[in-house]
């Protein structure tokens, strides 16, 4: 089979090309979508290929315009929302929690929202306490939206198509720091992949340590650590945020017993709680110890460069809740 | 039956009647409700239209029946207008599974997809955007039709008024705004809230022609819904209606109704839609000596079996709580 | 000492009036306080006390009142906002988010927001899936504030002048059920109490059931029926839930080794979760079992009585994760 | 020195010298800026204010110093002109402990307790809000005196834009609201953004009185912001400028450009703010012909020491991470 390489960003383009082409219900709207291109370069070119209407610029004003995403949705067609980013989000956030997630439930049963909301999530690029918000565990406890968090080309290529096929709101998170990391594809073929199951990135037996989006690279820079001292991980990518596919998870904690959560929100309240107590309810007697946490210090994310970094999980912290974890 | 080709109100004998049978549908069904609530047959929040009913029915005359309508938790009367059976309405009031939302939602929140009543949303202006984008969809799947958005004067405060208005206009979507100005949110009187009352002039700086109308008179309501209407329809973009109303009833059943003055109340009442237009209507000939006592006992009957139905009808099973959160997963799925 | 009977409304009421007539930099504003005397009538009658600019009635307008009072604080006054209902905060959770939780680490120290946000949570009365949320956990995850739920007459009572008091910015929460819960307080002296330690409500050996806000009466009730079963349960009051009072959770877990947490939040990322990781975290070796979690279906809250009951935590289904808790 | 007490600009050489020294500081510390971004001293968003600076200046200097100011991320100008030093602005920049935010906040953040200067907010339209509340409390409180907000044209389209001026016009507050409108908001031209491109017609729909102003000329901008101010302060409420400019530079040091046409920057550079008041005030004999060189060199010499202050500034240890995300616990706490 023949591959290719492309980026993060060129992955996504592509993946809303093959769904603007696929299906003409299918639009894009959001802020710079048009003629910026998209405030990463995401739909550079699409407009060409598109037109205005479907490749549409939105004014600021993200309650609105998403609020219009979920009424288009329920309209006919299947709108991609772009939110710039995850930190202008909690302005729509009353229309996402309020209408997208209740309709069809408090409708009982009479509406679809089949709308899919990408943003561009988390720190990492010194964009200080406004622009580094990893609030994507908000996204995970609202009933009647499934969240996904692409961390490689290939879930950034293949998660935004069976989004769309969701009769139900889609949420697709991309950290801002993918973007320009490079992998191989299949040169042809269906790029779809399954939106329902966590991903296995490193098979291992001494402890599993579970991370989602950018936050996987750096588990597996820990895993690869620790390999040289002897500890062996196995690596959960969780890729869906909502529903939460346990069984992956419980059932690599049940073969390792020891379990590292990896999550670059604020401890508090973080989505690394959720699955830490589902790990301990669901594996109690399986567990050799203490599930371990890798979060963000609860801080307002910081500019300089040193302060950012030391806020947020690195693969020497995760290394060392491994380390607690085997109690070495 | 219903005439929406016209832009102009033709009051034949047939028309006055359905405009009042319409009016006094929905206020002796909330005087039902009322009654209901005392005896905690229907719970939650109740929000009565009484006073207002010349809007719903003004302007849903005006509309097609696949006109989509966006409306608030005051929005009993535009359901009944919109042709949703009463019977599902009031088994929505009673939290019945025979209810126009399965019982789910209640008074706020009735919906019907085959009436396109996309509801009942009881967080004042997030009704807004959502009209937005189903004319939105309207306009880029090629079908001429306006959708329908109703709001009270105090959703002329949040950002979501400000923010929708702009959208439509700027993309030129074929909405029909109306504000149904009753004067009050909650307790709050419109001039100690928004620094411009006049809630028309201010849809005009977005460059969404509108207007002002007496919202007491349901002919006058029907006139500029037409008009309105048959603009959005040929394409011409937004526009955008304020009603000028009362409502008679407190804001809700929680409401001690302290903000304001028993006279005020008193001299709106002297304009109830039901009687100025009967009484016009009839010295004018349009509506006979009978008919309406006759709308009376219709409705009276319509209302007993709404009520008839919904106390017969079943709740729904505590095992289906969950059902409909989500879709099940499609089967095309990878 | 003498004692008075009066409800948490009037609780709330008179510690309104407390700081009003303590404080002149201290103003209530929110939509519909004055001429409507709030929407769970808390400010009833202050006005002609205090006056139309310090019972300031705002416009349908979260975001900018909110912001409004986040700026006044920073102006030097002392503002109580009300948001009429969690449901409503979502359209100013920008504000809180970006501004009051930011402002004071983001710019070196320099600045204070001595804002109490005060607001209405909570299900239980028939107001559906928009009416009904219990989105308290979302603030339990932001560094910077403050969270407080009194659950009891004396919590409402005592908490907002030590609220005023601390230079950031604190948010109450009220719950809805609890307004016309009565009970009896001192009838003089300082009624103010310590925002800063969970409550033990009952004290027991069996068990640590750890609830906030109306679930501590349901916690407390469960408690009573197992009582019967020879089960002694220990019932925390969370009363702060951020920054959380681990101390007082994991000493009383540390003696009874089984816990059950109450939530009226959806379960999955709700505060449940979080408490459940920390005493996994903190007390592993002390747990004679996995941790237990009581919460609300993941569901939109629906309207009819007997599904909405069904959603919540109930005695019963409080009473039987003890009993899972206890093998029994 | 600065003369706030009159309502009329007052152009001496000395005030004329000033102004053309407040603008120059800003461009060439942002040349600088721009120089530090590529050398990577300088990281994050960097938003330029280049071809802006007669708004900053102009309005500025009709503002008493105790007068708060608000802005967005796009301040370093409005920092500047404020007062705060150059080296501590500098300083931020590189995200050092002696920066004006601690390093923390770096180019979006700039903050000053001591100079009234409440940011650098990045959240489009999210300082309106805060603007109203400093003015509410100024009233409240008693004090004359107004508060100033900047924001874009883009933020114009927020909902908390409505919201915020209906509050200011509403309780008739000391508010100067200014709208630098630069065309575009990001890559998006104002006309494709806003159903009605007149953002100072849309601020009298509150009751604002509102005024545009030719934001490349600091003179008119000064005198329209000291009629303003000085209405703002005599208790007539909140006003409003609209100072038309343009951005020379890209949105931000990511952006690429490519929304408009080069010939349309060139023509906006012909109306260059420096050149057009030293221009102008060097043929009316207000500037002597050195003046310009002179302060140039003066200004190169800030810069050089801002420079080198920020140069050799310390980093904030790590271990203080967590300080100030909320205060120490008070004493007086029960
Ligand atoms: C965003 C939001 N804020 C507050 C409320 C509480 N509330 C419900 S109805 C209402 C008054 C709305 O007034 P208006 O828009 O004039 O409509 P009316 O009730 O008069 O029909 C308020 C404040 C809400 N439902 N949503
Ligand atoms: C609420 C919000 N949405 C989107 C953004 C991203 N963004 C930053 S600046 C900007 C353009 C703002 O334009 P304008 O208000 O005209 O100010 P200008 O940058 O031209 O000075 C956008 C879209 C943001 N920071 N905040
Ligand atoms: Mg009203
Ligand atoms: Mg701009």
């Amino acid at each position: 089979m023949t591959v290719r390489r492309m980026n993060y960003r060129e992955a996504v383009r592509e993946a809303l090309r093959e769904a603007l082409a696929r299906d003409k219900r299918v639009f894009l709207m959001g802020e710079d979508v048009n003629r910026y291109g998209g405030a990463y370069a995401c739909s550079l070119g699409l407009p060409a290929e598109f037109g205005d209407e479907r490749i549409r610029d939105a004014p600021l004003s993200e309650s609105a315009f998403v609020g219009a995403g979920i009424g288009a949705a329920l309209g006919g067609m299947r709108p991609i929302v772009e939110i710039m980013t995850i930190n202008f989000s909690l302005l729509a956030l009353d229309q996402i929690v309020n209408s997208a997630a209740t309709l069809r439930h408090m409708s009982g049963g009479q509406f679809s929202v089949p709308i899919v909301i990408r943003m561009a999530t988390g720190a990492g690029r010194q964009l200080a306490a406004q622009h580094s918000h990893s609030l994507e565990g908000w996204y995970g406890h609202i009933p009647g939206i499934r969240v996904l968090a692409p961390a490689t080309v290939a879930d950034a290529r293949g998660m935004l198509w069976p989004a769309l096929l969701d009769p139900d709101p889609v949420v697709i998170m991309e950290h801002a720091t993918l973007y320009n990391d490079e992998d191989e594809l299949p040169a042809e073929g269906d790029m779809s992949v399954d939106i329902t199951k966590a991903a296995k990135r490193r098979e291992g037996s001494d402890a599993t340590v579970i991370a989602h989006s950018a936050s996987v690279k750096k588990a597996l820079n820990a895993a690869e650590m620790l390999a040289g001292e002897g500890i062996d991980c196995e690596v959960i990518d969780l890729r869906i945020l909502r529903p939460l596919d346990d069984e992956t998870i419980v059932a690599s904690v049940r073969k390792t017993h020891r379990a590292v959560i990896v999550d670059e929100a604020w401890r508090s309240g973080s989505l690394a709680a959720e699955i830490s107590s589902r790990i301990t309810e669901q594996a109690f007697y399986d567990l050799d110890g203490a599930v371990e946490r890798v979060c963000s210090a609860e801080v307002p994310i910081p500019y300089p460069k040193h302060l950012e970094q030391a806020a947020l999980p690195q693969p020497q912290s995760i290394a060392a809740a491994v380390r607690k974890a085997m109690r070495r | 039956m219903r005439n929406i080709a016209d832009d102009r109100v033709h009051l034949t004998r047939e028309h006055a009647v359905e405009l009042l049978r319409q009016m006094t549908r929905i206020r002796r069904f909330e005087e039902k409700c009322a009654e209901l609530y005392t005896q905690e047959k229907i719970r939650g929040f109740l929000h009565l239209y009484i006073g207002e009913e010349a809007n719903a029915v003004g302007v849903i005359s005006a509309l097609a029946e696949d006109e989509a309508i966006v409306a608030t938790y005051r929005e009993h009367g535009h359901a009944l207008v919109r042709g949703l059976p009463m019977s599902e309405v009031m088994a929505e009031m009673f939290g019945k599974a025979a209810g126009s939302s399965r019982g789910r939602g209640g008074s706020m929140h009735i919906f019907s997809a085959r009436h396109r009543f996309f509801g009942g949303n009881a967080i004042v202006a997030g009704g807004l955007p959502l009209a937005v984008g189903l004319a939105l969809a309207d306009k880029m799947l090629g079908i001429e039709r306006a959708t329908c958005c109703f709001f009270g004067e105090g959703a002329a405060a949040e950002g979501e008024f400000h923010e929708s208005l702009n959208l439509a206009a700027l993309w030129h979507l074929p909405v029909l705004f109306v504000c149904e100005n009753n004067l009050y949110a909650m307790g709050t009187a419109l001039a100690r809230s928004q620094s411009n009352p006049s809630i028309s002039t201010r849809a005009a700086v977005y460059g969404i022609a509108s207007e002002a109308v007496d919202g007491m008179n349901v002919v006058d309501v029907e006139a500029a819904a037409r008009r309105a209407v048959h603009a959005v329809r040929r394409g011409e973009g937004p526009r955008f209606i304020e009603a000028k109303t009362y409502r008679f009833r407190a804001h809700s059943m929680f409401d001690a109704d302290l903000y304001r003055e028993k006279a005020e109340i008193e001299a709106w009442k002297k304009r109830d839609p039901l009687t100025l237009f009967s009484d016009w209507a009839l010295s004018a000939g349009v509506l006979h000596p009978d008919d309406r006592q006759e709308i009376e006992v219709d409705v009276a009957r319509e209302i007993d079996t709404a009520v008839g139905f919904a106390e017969a009808a079943e709740w729904e099973p505590v095992e289906d709580l969950a059902t409909d959160v989500v879709s099940p997963r499609p089967e095309t799925e990878p």
